[in-house]
């Protein structure tokens, strides 16, 4: 897949990090509005798919390795199954438990619910939604690139 | 040294899940270190997760408890009895099944070793597998009808990317997809089921689901979703198509693992129809006399089915000529003694008048009651389900070892290998008597018990039954014939035994299938009897979360 | 751990006192006969004569005086051993062979088919 | 009858559904076709969640009230992440599919002798 027209290209330039921005601000609001690390994550992928259509397959995959994707991946996935297992492991709790909730050594975190614009209400629920969010994220745009990659036209024939 | 232990025996329901899955994260990351380092990490996984397994069911059998693991603690319910949260309940079916499991994972995972290591593409292979393995046991264990299905998606969705891991080769994308479309309007199905059965209870939770259940039309269409969708899921003549596309088209270590998969859906019919709809299906007081017609019914249809499985299976089976395709519709033979054990079960539910004695005095009145042997026809099916994943298992590693050494899966174009694959010959041979129910291999343990049930409710059943398994030894006397008798044929002379990890694969399975053939009674008595005791007794399950 | 009991461990699979009063099964005596039955067998074994002449007409094989083939092409290949079986029940193996057509739209037909004969057994279409 | 309305509409996307996959040659329509099955599955859990006169169930920012109820919207959304996943395998089966074949008939592919 080329590149497409200058237009197109500076549009992108220019809303692509508004996308960012909205995408995260889904993240980081996971638990208090609509939205999560999915949503955020498919909304931060959009805008990189976005760069993909605009300036082609091969100049992204130049920027930007599949191979690295997937470590990320790999990151987001062991943070979301890490921060399950510390539940487990700090004082005697349960897989999956909240542990950073109604506790005094991390007091910034033991909150619940104490206004709309503060994000460190929900113990560890914002943490796990960044890692579903970098998962989502590196995932989503790794399986896009790899498809216009692997079926990016070639002379006119499908390689 | 105790109390870690009692920590660890609480946490292992959920350890047993979480283990594969961090594995399976981490697996890129290793890979980028060293290869041989990779394969010893996911082995050890595999074996931790074993471990846990063993755990788990020594204590589940040896004091009959149930284990309840609710995730993030807590209670599973609130005040009002409402359910809300996500747990994990362990019975001895689930126990028993997690064991097959864990013994099919850890064995497929050595087999790969070998078989694997000159494609490209290792990490994915392995991060794959343990997300199979991962998403095998959540099935299993788990005791939430939203999680079965979340479980039920990512068990298919990695073992179809494993199945079309030959990409190289068009009719294994073929056969990955397929299986891609048939798992997932079988989960979708599923996932219809779950919400009807949601939308009446307000729950999720399989006890409590078991526990409010009333059998009224909503749920009768949902057990009817849940029972085709997963016997799609589990490969039951007509839906059975997939089967030999995905098991013949996969590399073997995959299809061990396969097999596991597919009994695990079998499970989940085990599970809906006798835990979820328990209070229907398995009721013995006088107010179900009402269902026992439905329930005959459905039994006598499951009967069929199972029939035309055998039949289809083994008849398919001595017409094909590429080796794990007929290994694959054997097994499809197979999954159908399995599915006729639950199908006598049901059909044989009758009333009648009976003496009960009270204090002091005999009255007769109506009691609703299953026949005897139906009973024993659970436990020869339950037991079947270890041995077909044992001597099915075994045959397709078998299969691929000679396809690593010859690169060559036609029947045709093999023979005279016994000379030069000699272990690999015992090992087939041992497997081959197995899976026909030759005595005194394990298979016939199992089936000799189903026989005799099938032949009490209907005797052309059981003769059918029998016969199947005659022409299951016909099938594979063909192909020991013309794949290691005979003289040697010039392309394949050079052929050498295979490396040892898949001999010490193979080895283990041969094995366990031997000690249980030789003492089947240990193993019914300690395992197989607890299990089929758990999955018939609905009252105990409902317990474990609703006290 | 799970009890260990010798005598429960050498009991084996005895139908006969299970449910059903047919017949009597133990793996220990079968594995017992057949070591028996294989002694037998190389005791009858060693009654044969060893002294026959290499190279001559008694180590030559008899093909009802047809003669004989290579090696290599003596070997029946998998597709041929149940010729006779496949060839009298063609007319079940038509049948068979257009149910497997291999196409998944057919495969999901299916489905839906015993999903409605499902559904007709349980009363509620 | 307008309150069945969703749960019409339910039935008829699994019944489009399972046309487009039964009937359909090409692979890409069997893949929309499952797609539609599973949108229809998920306006079915998303119609049970809403109870007459309710409103998102958000923790702050909105009247006290009925609110409609949030487990089935968190099983759509998982069931929607796992559709995608599925999806994207599908598709890029299908691309493997096309370059050994160069058709998506789905009635010759597959069929080569080894």
């Amino acid at each position: 897949m080329m590149g497409m027209s200058r237009i197109v290209k500076t549009i992108t330039s220019i809303t692509f990090p508004l996308i960012m921005i909205y995408g995260l601000y889904i993240i980081a609001h996971g638990h208090l509005t609509p939205g999560g690390g999915f949503q955020g994550g498919a909304v931060v992928a959009s805008g990189c798919a976005m760069v993909l259509v605009a300036y082609g397959s091969v100049w992204t995959m130049g920027k930007i390795k599949e191979k690295n994707l997937s470590i990320l991946e790999s990151l987001g996935a062991i943070g979301f199954i890490g921060i399950a297992f510390f539940g487990l492991i700090f004082g005697l709790n349960y897989f999956f438990n909240n542990f950073l909730l109604n506790q005094s050594n991390l007091p910034i975190f033991n909150a619940i619910g104490v206004g709309l614009s503060n994000i460190n209400t929900a113990g560890v629920i914002p943490l796990m939604n960044f890692a579903v969010g970098l998962k989502v994220i590196a995932g989503l745009f790794a399986i896009v690139l790899v498809m216009a990659y692997g079926t990016r036209l070639k002379g006119g024939k499908a390689e | 040294m105790n109390e870690i232990l009692d920590g660890l025996l609480t946490h292992s329901p959920a350890l047993i899940v979480a283990i594969p899955l961090l594995g399976a994260f981490l697996t890129p990351l290793i890979s980028r270190v060293n290869d041989k380092l990779r394969n010893i990490f996911v082995i050890f996984i595999v074996a931790l997760t074993g471990f846990f397994v063993f755990l788990l069911a020594n204590d589940i059998f040896s004091n009959g408890s149930i284990h309840t693991y609710v995730f993030g603690g807590g209670s599973p319910l609130t005040d009002g009895g409402f359910a809300i949260r996500i747990l994990f309940e362990v019975d001895g079916m689930n126990a028993f099944m997690a064991i097959i499991a864990s013994i099919l994972a850890f064995v497929g995972v050595i087999y790969s070793w070998s078989f694997m290591k000159e494609h490209t593409g290792q990490d994915k292979y392995y991060t794959l597998i343990l997300l199979m393995i991962a998403g095998m046991f959540g099935m299993i264990l788990t005791g939430d009808m939203f999680n079965f299905f979340v479980f039920l998606e990512i068990t298919s969705i990695s073992s179809c990317a494993l199945i079309a891991f030959y990409t190289n080769k068009g009719k294994a994308v073929d056969a990955g997809f397929k299986y891609i479309v048939i798992s997932a309007i079988g989960a979708l199905f599923v996932l219809f089921a779950i919400g009807i059965l949601y939308s009446q209870y307000n729950a999720l939770n399989m006890a409590v689901l078991a526990n409010n259940i009333t059998y009224g039309f909503l749920d009768k269409i949902a057990l009817v979703l849940l029972i085709a969708g997963l016997a799609m899921k589990a490969g039951i003549v007509p839906m059975h198509m997939w089967l030999p596309d995905a098991y013949g088209r996969a590399p073997s270590s995959v299809t061990l693992i396969l097999v596991g998969a597919t009994q695990a859906s079998l499970y989940g019919i085990f599970r809906m129809v006798f835990s979820v709809y328990g209070k229907t299906i398995g009721n013995i007081n006088a107010s179900a006399v009402d269902t026992i017609m439905n329930v005959n019914s459905i039994g006598w249809i499951l009967i069929l089915l199972a029939v035309l499985t055998m039949l289809i299976g083994v008849l398919m089976a001595l017409k094909q000529y590429d080796l794990k395709r007929l290994i694959a519709f054997a097994a499809l033979a197979e999954i159908g003694y399995m599915l006729l054990g639950l199908g006598v079960r049901l059909a044989s539910k009758f009333s009648g008048e009976f003496e009960v004695t009270g204090a002091g005095s005999t009255t007769t009145m109506t009691q609703v009651q299953f026949q005897g042997f139906s009973s024993a026809a659970l436990t020869g099916s339950v037991f079947h389900i270890m041995n077909d994943a044992l001597d099915i298992g075994l045959l397709f590693l078998v299969a691929g070892a000679i396809y690593l050494a010859t690169k060559e899966t036609n029947l045709n174009k093999l023979g005279g290998l016994a000379r030069n694959m000699k272990y690999t010959t015992v090992f087939f041979l041992i497997g081959l008597l197995a899976v026909s129910g030759m005595p005194p291999m394990n298979g016939f343990a199992s089936k000799l018990i189903i026989y005799e049930s099938a032949y009490q409710i209907n005797p052309i059943v059981g003769i059918i039954a029998i016969v199947c398994s005659i022409l299951l030894l016909a099938v594979f006397v063909k192909v020991f014939h013309s794949v290691f008798l005979g003289p040697k044929i010039p392309r394949l002379k050079d052929v050498k035994e295979v490396p040892k990890s898949m001999l010490i694969a193979m080895g283990i399975i041969a094995l366990i299938i031997i000690l249980i053939g030789l003492f089947p009674n240990f193993v019914i008595e300690n395992i197989v009897q607890p299990a089929t005791d758990a999955i018939v007794n609905y009252s105990s399950y409902i317990g474990g979360v609703i006290p | 751990m799970i009890d260990f009991d010798f005598n429960t461990f050498i009991k084996t699979l005895e139908t006969g006192l299970r449910d059903f009063n047919s017949g009597l099964w133990n793996p220990l005596v079968w594995g017992i006969a057949i070591v028996i039955a294989f002694l037998i067998i190389y005791i009858i074994r060693g009654f044969g004569k060893t002294g026959h002449k290499e190279q001559t007409e008694q180590t030559k094989v008899f093909l009802s005086g047809n003669p004989e083939l290579e090696k290599e092409k003596m070997h029946v290949g998998g597709s041929n051993v149940y010729w006779g079986f496949l060839d009298s029940f063609k007319w079940l193996y038509k049948v068979l062979d257009k149910m497997h057509t291999g196409n998944v739209s057919d495969y999901i037909l299916w489905f839906v088919v015993i999903m409605g004969i499902l559904f007709i057994v349980m009363g509620v279409l | 009858m307008i309150y069945n309305l969703p749960y019409i509409a339910v039935v008829a996307l699994i019944l489009i559904g399972l046309f487009a996959v039964i009937f359909k040659r090409n692979l890409i329509k069997i893949v929309i076709g499952i797609t539609l099955i599973e949108s229809g599955v998920n306006l079915f859990l998303i119609t049970l969640a809403y109870r007459q006169d309710s409103t998102a169930p958000i923790y702050h920012g909105t009247g006290s009230g009925l609110m409609s109820l949030p487990v089935p919207h968190a099983l759509t959304l998982t069931s929607i992440v796992i559709g995608v996943a599925v999806l994207a395998l599908m598709l890029s089966l299908v691309v493997y599919i096309y370059r050994h074949y160069g058709t998506l008939d789905a009635r010759k592919i597959g069929r080569e002798e080894e």
